[in-house]
């Protein structure tokens, strides 16, 4: 299965270390490291195998949204953590906020490794790099046949379908959910209008009924599960479901894909907190995971596309050649990224609100 | 002060030394008993709490900043959970009293124009979670209270109280984890209850108003067994018998004298109930689906995803608000809380 | 028709290993203050609650009036209980606790005669239009008790001898045939108790109810009862007036449990103008019996021993020493040897001011024989 | 006739029969979902929560160290190791402040009694999720950085109000004049206090203090909010939970529920009733 | 050189606004069992704990032997108290508790001279080594109690009597100049009661201690005591014997609160031989008493007062019917009118069988001057 091959690979992985720390940098490496990652983000063992290459001694918390994530950093400040991941909006808010530190680039010599692409990142303009791409995606629709035959998921309509009711989840997280149903208005999820914000809250709150539950965490183990069908999903949960279930001659029953619509597609990325009190394990994490193989045993086990060119021989040809996973250009420009919306963003937060408190 | 400093030590002879004296002082035990909690309460907990207070006349900015100066304090928090849009208070007040009644009736009734804020639907749901737990956690409870209190053999009365204890010291989440387990699809227990007429084998409960109900009852319903078995245990038996004596039937000496006397264990019980379903966080967040979020998922919601601490800090107080009125509600039917 | 109120044949009431009663046989008159007397674990307890229905016997029959109520539950038996504890309802006023029976049996005499032939709803309908005649009743029954007007008192308001009044007050007010208390006045202090006893009795005799009344307190039982029921170890050894148990003790437990008394030895023998019981090489005159034969023990009430002058030509009459005094105010409780070591306890009620004895004293005692009793069994 | 209220009065004695089938279904109802949990941690299945054969590979492989379906046995250590560090010390001081608080409460007569036994209850009655929010307000507000440290803090504040409460019923039925008894024999105020007063209350500050660790050991809500970045059992829990039915979990839980439920059951046999 | 072991100077002891112990003045001579005696509230306990140094006199001082020990904390103070409750330490064996005394106190004998001028530590070893010693103390302590060998029982195996034994063991074992005792018997059943009474007195008497001992039960006080103050509303009433305080009661309330009593009021007057107190129209011979004048009452106990025949001669001789009657085994308890409507209970021991009056009978009363008391109080 995929967790257990991504398993043998990390052990490889520690093996072979050094290489990636000795591009060092003007600090010593700190004893410890606090990283606050999405949950089931790597595979089994990652973890371990950068502690044993580096002797740090890394704790990891995690979260389920950007949201979760930036409110606990405003919380508890930025000091809990060194090492966080934001996604594409949520740095460019991260960096107006003044929460995230421009990265050292030559403390990050695996920096190199990235594609083109994201070499450079709209979301994170400007001189100073504050982000190093973790793993990217889309959003889109999954469903588990055994549960609920053949679905269309060429519109998000499917996600209001009253013969599903009960057992559909859509991801619990603000922008996702509520672009989602942007998109299936036929409105851009970046839209700062508010009547049409309006429109899709109220879309949503008509659909709650229908739910099973918001989740954004455990939907991969519910399909698998065939607990919950179809799901609002992210690209790589889906994938796990997928090859979870994949036998032999009769593939899997999951299925995923993006409505015709549009959908979001994202870059998770690694970011050093302003008052990182171990700033140096930080980046020698992020040029770990930027190194070639480590970066592949991600995606081998996450299903998620990786930044990083360099990974690309190592990644699993099946992966690679997966449309869902890797995008024909066609479907990414139906895609949208997640925007910083200023102000703006309190519409979003009111109408969420008032969607799940309904 | 020590004027005769051969005796200053003298722990037992002292009345003249400022120790001696300061320990006669019938003031200095207290104090010095009550400091160390005094302390701590008042900065780990009443400060706290002002704070909260405090935050919740504040305002939120875009990105979750809390807005504390002189120009943005106001009651607009409270405002924004109690009165829909721009409605006036007393229209506010009306919605919510007419929503109150359409929902409690059970046929179709429309009295108000609008609906008050989710927030206080939301408020009420949860009073109305915690007095369903609370309900049938009574039902469920006290009749096995009765009879670990009455009926059981003697020798085997410790042995049924502790079984009922011992998975409260197990973990909480673990258990509403093994909630979890069961109530999902094709589990052991859905399946199982395919046997039922009205219900489909392997149909999942989980997320469901059911669910929640269900862990809140299971957490919570040693609370109402433990005080009303103490309570029925200390009726004196001789009251049931000096009931029929006087021509009492066992049922009627059970409805006039024994549950009457056993009605402080049922108060006690259901305030240990009501308090923690209502203000419950992790069974919802666990348990529920769409539907059955509660009060306490939107404070701690205000404080996490939704970012908008001023309004959790609200929503915080209006729970703590009811709680403290219906433990006022306990008092004055006769509890008692030390 | 009936003569008794109470009767029964053969009762023997067994738990697991104990026999707490046993083949009791008991008639007990209308109107009769009937005592059970004797030492805690005698079965008093038992053989009341068998009589009010909380037990039934293993064996035996018990009647109340002319019925067979042996398994009738106690909610159908006419009788009531007077708890030791009072069992009051302590979420109930004085009031409420008085109306319990008389809203649970139905207004005796208002409708007796269907009782329990009504549905229950009806029954309770009627029973609040006759609230009126409840609240009267109970009333009446506060007079009768003499707490007047306390209806409205909470139950703990009320200080032990009001509680016991209120018990009482409970029990009557349904009018029972039979009255059972047990050990009823056990809670209060002595004071207390000694007026209880009197207003109890004084009641007893006023309605002229049948009481059966428990105790294990002696002297309550010869103040109150007309007829005193002795009981040990499950069995009754006698049952007779108080006068009857107290001079003519059928046994030397019944002799022992009831007063005090000396307790002599010895061999019975009869001689030409009675009998004497021999012990020592001494001779006790005592009082010829027909069942007495080889050894026996006679009794001798304390306060029939004479001291002194007073002594003189009884037919028992010792030399002996004061060893030991008590002053107990009116009376002074001596111990005197006889000159052969047997010791006597004597009372001597102090009739006169510094009418007393000294410890050392040689002082003769004596007694007439037939204030003495031999005890056969 | 009177076979009315008989009929009824057999019935309710019979009922009796009912209520022991209801007691049975009710200790059916609290020990079914444990042992459910239980028997699926040995569900050869890596996800389902459907009976696949027995095994005790997910034993094996997390008693070794591996990391089973994203549950990491160390992790769960570590967070053992908080959980018990926190309560360790929450105990212990709240022990002695309580028990000091309940003396204070039931020897001195004061103004303002009333209110302040009141404040003391506040911390038991009031919700978690509203005493860990203010609690982490407050800390942001001074500037206290969020870790084991504020975890202790709170879990102190709420663990003195418990052992007060347990150990002001103890000394409510405490006889004072063994006080005066100790003193007549020649013990002054610190020596009664040391070889009486203490002792015979000691069951009760032993209840005090065992709840307060159960209340802090398996505290979630107010730990969730002021422990930042460290985890504590429930809170690794909660993660694990978050994401979905794994065996993994599935023994961790077994491991956690068996091992209470054991040390639970040998303290009421050592102890007698612990609440 | 001191002949008392206790002397209480005008001891006063108000809280906020009842006065409990009022100007009390009392010497205690050594090895006196001496009983404070009277109604419930009326100050007995906290003269007690004055004593004890359980309560600081509002006014007045206390010396213990020839120390002035007012303001001394009780455990420096060279009493011991029996609790009614026992006060025993439930997390201690029986052992322990007798042993507690010693170490706390050190062990007299062994280390009085350098009491409290140790420091704790060195005082605490000296203890332990001491421990054989203790040992051997806490067995001679049980042997003395009779309860040998129960040094390791736990106090809750005990019965209330033995409880009581341990307790008085415990207080014994420091050798305390003064015993004093809080109504210590009256958790204990009658008889249990009586004996303990017995074994109490004697072993005062044994060991020479001075005692004070609490009850407001008459009948004890009379039994065990060599001296008994009787109190009232805080204050001394009498001090006196039990002869003296039960045949010459000095006040009203003494005369009723010890036995029983008949009071008679009238107008005192002295005639050639003696004195009458005049009631309507009718005299009353009585003792001639110099304090004694206008309205008085005068008091005849009920054993006094002779009937038939007996009353015959005597100075005040009365006609009189019985109206009512108690039955108690030993005596008769008789309620009788005289002819001028003055009612009288009358005890007469039943001397002989069948020696009884029934009500209604006629008959004359008597009692001799000489047996009753003028009250001027
Ligand atoms: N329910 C019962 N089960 C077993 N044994 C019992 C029961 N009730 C009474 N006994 C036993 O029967 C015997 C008689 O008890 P009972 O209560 O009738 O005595 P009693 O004369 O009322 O004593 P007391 O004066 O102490 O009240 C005792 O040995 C008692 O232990
Ligand atoms: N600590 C106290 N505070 C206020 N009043 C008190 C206190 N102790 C005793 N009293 C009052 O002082 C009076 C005498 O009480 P005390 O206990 O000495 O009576 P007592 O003779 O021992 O009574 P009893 O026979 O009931 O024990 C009573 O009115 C009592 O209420
Ligand atoms: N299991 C980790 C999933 C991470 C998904 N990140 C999505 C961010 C979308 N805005
Ligand atoms: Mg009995
Ligand atoms: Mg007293």
């Amino acid at each position: 299965t995929g967790g257990g091959g991504s398993g043998d690979e990390s052990d490889g992985g520690g093996s072979d270390g050094g290489k990636s720390t000795d591009g060092g940098s003007n600090g010593e490496l700190e004893q410890t490291l606090n990283i606050f990652q999405w949950t089931d983000y790597w595979p089994d063992g990652f973890i371990s195998g950068f502690e044993e290459e580096t002797g740090v001694n890394v704790s990891v918390s995690n979260f389920a949204s950007n949201e979760e994530m930036f409110n606990a950093l405003k919380a508890g400040g930025t000091e809990q953590y060194d090492l966080i991941f934001p996604s594409d909006y949520m740095v460019n808010v991260m960096v107006d906020q003044e929460m995230i530190r421009p990265l050292n680039l030559d403390a990050i010599p695996n920096f190199s490794n990235l594609s083109g692409r994201f070499e450079e990142a709209p979301y994170d303009p400007g001189e100073k790099r504050y982000s190093a791409p973790y793993q990217w995606g889309t959003s889109g629709i999954a469903y588990n046949e055994n549960m609920t035959e053949s679905v269309d998921t060429s519109s998000w309509e499917v996600m209001w379908n009253g013969d599903y009711a009960g057992q559909m989840t859509m991801l619990d997280d603000m922008r996702e959910t509520i672009g989602a149903a942007l998109k299936h208005l036929g409105y851009s999820l970046n839209t700062k209008n508010e009547d049409e914000i309006r429109e899709a809250k109220e879309l949503l709150i008509q659909q709650k009924e229908l739910l099973k539950t918001y989740d954004s965490a455990n939907f991969p183990t519910n399909l698998i599960n065939e607990q919950a069908s179809p799901v609002h999903a992210w690209s790589g949960g889906a994938f796990q479901a997928y090859w979870e279930t994949w036998k032999e001659g009769e593939g899997s029953p999951i299925h995923y894909s993006v409505p015709k619509e549009g959908g979001v597609v994202w870059v998770d990325t690694a970011a050093v907190t302003k008052e990182a009190s171990h700033p140096n394990a930080a980046h020698a994490f992020i040029n770990y995971f930027l190194d070639a193989e480590h970066g592949a045993e991600i995606t081998n086990y996450t299903y998620y596309g990786s930044p990083n060119e360099a990974a690309k021989e190592h990644i699993a040809d099946e992966i690679l050649e997966n449309e869902s996973i890797y995008p024909s250009d066609e479907t990414m420009s139906n895609l949208e990224f997640i925007q910083n919306l200023g102000q703006a963003t309190t519409v979003y937060d009111s109408a969420w609100q008032e969607i799940k408190s309904a | 002060m020590g004027s005769d400093t051969n005796t200053r030590f003298d722990v037992t002879r002292s009345t003249g030394t400022l120790f001696g004296r300061l320990r006669q002082n019938r003031w200095t035990g207290l104090i010095v008993n009550l400091a160390p909690s005094g302390f701590w309460l008042g900065v780990f907990f009443l400060a706290p709490l002002a704070v909260m207070f405090f935050y919740s006349f504040g305002q939120r900015g875009a990105f979750g900043e809390v807005l504390l100066g002189q120009e943005y304090l106001g009651l607009q928090q409270y405002r924004t959970f109690f009165v829909p849009g721009d409605a006036t208070v007393p229209e506010a007040a009306w919605f919510t009293v007419a929503w109150l009644v359409e929902t409690l009736v059970p046929f179709e009734l429309s009295l108000a124009a609008q609906q008050p804020t989710p927030f206080v639907r939301l408020m009420f749901k949860s009073i109305g979670y915690g007095v369903v737990a609370t309900l049938v956690s009574f039902l469920l409870g006290y009749p096995m209270a009765y009879y670990i209190g009455r009926l059981a053999p003697k020798e085997y009365q410790n042995l049924l109280v502790v079984l009922v204890i011992v998975p409260f010291w197990a973990s909480f989440l673990v258990r509403i984890y093994a909630i979890q387990l069961l109530l999902a699809s094709n589990s052991v227990l859905t399946t199982a209850l395919g046997v039922l007429p009205f219900y489909e084998a392997g149909t999942p409960l989980m997320n469901s108003r059911f669910a929640v109900l269900l862990g809140l009852v299971y957490i919570w319903v040693p609370f109402m067994i433990l005080p009303v078995y103490s309570s029925i245990e200390e009726v004196d038996f001789e009251l049931q018998e000096a009931a029929m004596d006087l021509g009492a039937d066992r049922f009627e000496a059970f409805y006039h004298v024994v549950f009457p006397l056993s009605k402080p264990g049922v108060a006690a019980g259901s305030i240990l109930v009501f308090i923690p379903s209502a203000g419950a966080y992790v069974i919802p967040e666990l348990l529920g689906g769409t539907d059955s979020q509660m009060i306490g998922n939107f404070i701690a919601d205000q404080f996490g995803q939704a970012g908008n601490w001023p309004l959790g800090a609200a929503g915080a107080f209006v729970l703590m608000g009811v709680m403290l009125l219906s433990i006022a509600a306990y008092q004055r039917s006769g509890g008692e809380l030390l | 028709m009936t003569e008794y109120d109470i009767r029964l044949e053969g009762v023997t009431k067994r738990f697991d290993d104990v026999t707490a009663v046993e083949d009791v046989d008991l008639t007990v008159e209308s109107g009769t203050f009937l005592t059970l007397l004797g030492p805690s674990g005698c079965g008093k307890t038992t053989l009341l609650r068998c009589i009010d229905g909380f037990e039934t016997p293993t064996e035996g029959e018990v009647y109340i009036k002319d019925d067979l109520v042996t398994r009738t539950p106690p909610f159908e038996r006419d009788t009531s209980m007077v708890f030791q504890s009072y069992a009051l309802f302590p979420h109930m006023t004085v009031g409420e606790n008085v109306a319990f029976g008389l809203q649970m049996k139905g207004i005796p005499g208002e409708e007796s005669d269907d009782r329990g032939g009504m549905g229950g709803s009806l029954k309770r309908l009627i029973r609040r239009e006759n609230s009126s005649v409840v609240d009267e009743r109970v009333a009446d029954m506060l007079e009768l008790v003499e707490l007047p007007d306390t209806q409205d008192r909470a139950i703990d308001e009320l200080s032990g001898g009001q509680q016991q009044r209120i018990a009482l007050a409970r029990a009557l007010v349904t009018e029972p045939t039979v009255l059972l208390l047990d050990e009823p006045l056990g809670a209060l202090d002595l004071k207390l108790r000694k007026n209880m006893q009197v207003e109890l009795k004084n009641l007893q005799e006023d309605l002229g109810i049948t009481f059966v009344y428990v105790t294990h307190d002696q002297e309550e039982a010869l103040t109150m009862s007309d007829e005193i029921a002795v009981m040990n170890d499950g069995e009754i050894e006698q049952l007779g007036t108080a006068t009857e148990i107290y001079e003519e003790p059928a046994t030397e437990f019944v002799a022992e449990f009831i007063g005090e008394t000396n307790l002599i030895r010895g061999r019975y023998r009869e001689t030409d103008d009675g009998a004497v019981v021999e012990r020592e090489g001494r001779e006790y005159v005592v009082p010829k019996t027909a069942e007495a034969r080889g050894d026996v023990a006679f009794a001798v009430r304390p306060e029939k021993v004479r001291l002194g002058a007073e002594a003189d030509g009884l037919d028992n009459r010792f030399e002996a020493t004061i060893v030991d005094e008590i002053y107990k105010g009116n009376l002074g409780k001596f111990v005197v040897e006889l000159d052969d070591g047997q010791e006597l306890t004597v009372d001597m009620q102090i009739r006169d001011q510094g009418d007393y004895h000294q410890v050392g004293e040689a002082v003769p005692v004596g007694w007439s024989a037939l204030n003495s009793v031999v005890l056969t069994e | 006739m009177a076979s009315l209220r008989r009929v009824r009065s057999k019935l309710f004695e019979r009922g009796g029969g009912a209520l022991a089938l209801q007691t049975v279904l009710m200790y059916v109802f609290l020990y079914t979902p444990i042992a459910v949990l239980v028997a699926l941690s040995f569900n050869d299945s890596r996800y389902a929560v459907v009976w696949q054969g027995f095994t005790t590979e997910w034993y094996a492989a997390l008693l070794q160290g591996q990391t089973v379906a994203r549950v990491d046995p160390n992790a769960a250590w570590s967070a053992l190791s908080h959980s018990i560090e926190i309560a360790v010390v929450a105990v212990f001081l709240s022990t002695i402040f309580g028990t000091m608080l309940a003396f204070a409460l039931d020897r001195y007569e004061f103004p303002g009694k009333r209110l302040f036994t009141g404040v003391v209850f506040m911390p038991i009655i009031i919700p978690s999720i509203v005493m860990g929010i203010s609690l982490l307000l407050f800390f942001n507000i001074v500037g206290m950085t969020l870790g084991i440290s504020t975890a202790v803090i709170g879990h102190v504040a709420f663990g003195i109000s418990f052992v007060a409460v347990v150990v002001s019923s103890r000394l409510r039925s405490f006889d004072r004049t063994l006080e005066e008894a100790a003193k007549d024999l020649g013990a002054n105020e610190l020596e009664t206090f040391r070889y009486v007063t203490l002792p015979v209350i000691k069951p009760g500050v032993m209840a005090g203090a065992l709840l307060a660790f159960a209340m802090s050991f398996d505290d979630f809500v107010v730990t969730f909010f002021i422990i930042g970045n460290d985890n504590t059992l429930p809170i690794y829990f909660f993660g694990m939970v978050r994401q979905g039915i794994s065996p993994g979990v599935n023994v961790v839980a077994t491991l956690i529920i068996v091992s209470t439920m054991v040390l639970v059951l040998l303290a009421q046999r050592f102890q007698g009733p612990t609440w």
